[in-house]
């Protein structure tokens, strides 16, 4: 399993078709910085990194700070603890920015 | 003697450009080294290898280049500090006129 | 569980083009230390990357170092094979990379393999 | 779990380095309130070291140590350096990308004939090559990205 941490708003298509070619069903994602704004969308398009993740998480202080909350049920609210964790526990981290 | 090129603190040549073989034994003496042949095969060997891709290598890749070229008689840590002592790769950049080996350490 | 004695492959991702940021020349220096120390290493080119190995690149006019002409001391230093994103290639309309480079090219299958062999990732 | 960080933005022109603080601290804190999480994840022993933070391209201008914010904003340098001091991390700026960019220690200082140096004595200059032995000895490597 592999984290995937993702800094951009989905105006970088590219980065996320980059994600979407290499991410797996049981990835997990952390959006952070201005990746919370993938937040805003639904996407179970099974050909994109949104519909293909096993969890999409997304750190609460950035998604507080750009007046966002987790209304979207599919996405978890986490702090900088449960990040260090769940880089723990997955078997590598890949940053994409 | 003619006017040096610039030189930086560590005795680098500055402008590349301003290299030439009178230089080499000058910057070489002032190490303690007298150029022979044994040398000079080495400093033609790095100024090659620098002219084809523009990187001026550190230790482990000059013994490879030095291996490849003269064999294993020459290529190894040994015979290269032999000529150029304590740090070779650093040494003989610096007598051949190439910019100081990126630090790897 | 760390193990010091187990190789753990590093793969290097280049999706920046050259010239126009540091990004080329950074991930090359970053690729030449790995190989000092002997390490297991894939570099793969994709997205922008890939005008990295076009051919008859020569930026003496801007001041620049020759990224090309670094990039083929690659295998000198223990990097045998250069890994291109055949869709990039398409996508941008090249046809024609340098010949002198140790070029394999890859599709999305064989991509996703590299990321999922590699032990660390480091994408410039 | 041994941990290494890699750093690529500058504070102030990307949330590189600051995501990389808050991402420390929370590893470092784990570490202290290692019996706190008992209860919460019974197989996972909650015990993460950082064997060292690297800052290479952009990543290098944190070790500045002439950047001064305004008083009404967080000193990201300062924390950087409060952080070194309390838990004795070690903090290497690639020396060839900060050499280049005009971040250096006395020692390049002297080397190059500067009459000033900028670098924070919280951080180290060294080589590449301190990234690639992270990755040797570390479980990880996070990476917080331009």
């Amino acid at each position: 399993m592999i984290l995937h941490t993702l800094n951009k708003s989905p105006s970088n298509e590219a980065l996320s078709e980059q994600l979407s070619q290499v991410i797996q069903a049981d990835d997990q994602v952390i959006l952070l910085e201005d990746g919370v704004y993938h937040s805003l969308l639904e996407n179970n398009d099974t050909s994109h990194w949104l519909g293909i993740a096993a969890h999409v998480h997304a750190l609460n202080d950035d998604l507080k700070a750009r007046g966002l909350t987790s209304n979207n049920s599919a996405i978890k609210t986490i702090d900088y603890a449960d990040f260090v964790r769940l880089s723990s526990e997955c078997d590598k981290v890949i940053a994409w920015y | 003697m003619t006017q040096q090129p610039e030189r930086d603190a560590q005795g680098f040549i500055v402008d590349l450009n301003t290299w030439t073989p009178t230089l080499a034994i000058e910057i070489a003496s002032e190490e303690g080294i007298a150029l022979t042949d044994d040398h000079w095969e080495v400093i033609t060997l790095l100024r090659n290898f620098y002219m084809e891709f523009s990187i001026s290598p550190a230790m482990r890749i000059l013994v490879k280049i030095v291996k490849e070229a003269l064999g294993e008689d020459k290529g190894n840590s040994i015979y290269l500090l032999t000529l150029f002592p304590q740090s070779p790769a650093k040494l003989a950049s610096k007598i051949s006129g190439l910019p100081k080996p990126t630090n790897c350490l | 569980m760390p193990n010091d004695n187990k190789q753990k492959p590093i793969l290097i991702v280049n999706q920046s083009a050259p010239y126009g940021n540091a990004n080329a020349k950074e991930s090359l220096d970053l690729a030449l230390a790995s190989s000092a120390f002997e390490q297991a290493l894939s570099i793969l080119f994709t997205g922008d990357g890939i005008y990295q190995l076009l051919p008859k690149q020569s930026p003496d006019d801007i001041q620049s170092k020759n990224l090309l002409q670094m990039l083929k001391a690659l295998p000198i230093y223990g990097v045998e094979q250069l890994y291109v994103d055949q869709q990039s290639l398409t996508e941008r309309g090249i046809t024609e990379l340098d010949t002198q480079l140790p070029i394999v090219l890859v599709n999305s299958v064989e991509i996703s393999r590299l990321y999922h062999d590699a032990q660390t990732v480091f994408r410039f | 779990m041994i941990f290494s960080v890699l750093v690529l933005g500058a504070p102030y022109s990307s949330g590189a380095s600051y995501s990389a603080y808050r991402f420390a601290q929370a590893a470092l804190d784990a570490d202290h309130n290692e019996s706190h999480n008992k209860n919460h994840s019974a197989n996972h022993n909650e015990c993460h070291t950082i064997h060292r933070i690297f800052f290479y391209q952009d990543g290098i201008h944190s070790s500045s140590q002439l950047a001064t914010p305004p008083q009404d904003e967080f000193n990201l340098y300062q924390a950087w350096q409060d952080l070194q001091s309390t838990y004795d991390l070690d903090l290497v700026t690639c020396i060839a990308a900060a050499v280049r960019r005009g971040v250096i220690d006395s020692g390049e200082a002297k080397r190059h004939n500067k009459l000033q140096h900028n670098m924070s004595t919280n951080f180290s200059l060294s080589g590449l090559g301190q990234l690639v032995e992270a990755n040797a000895l570390s479980d990880r490597v996070i990476t917080f990205g331009r």
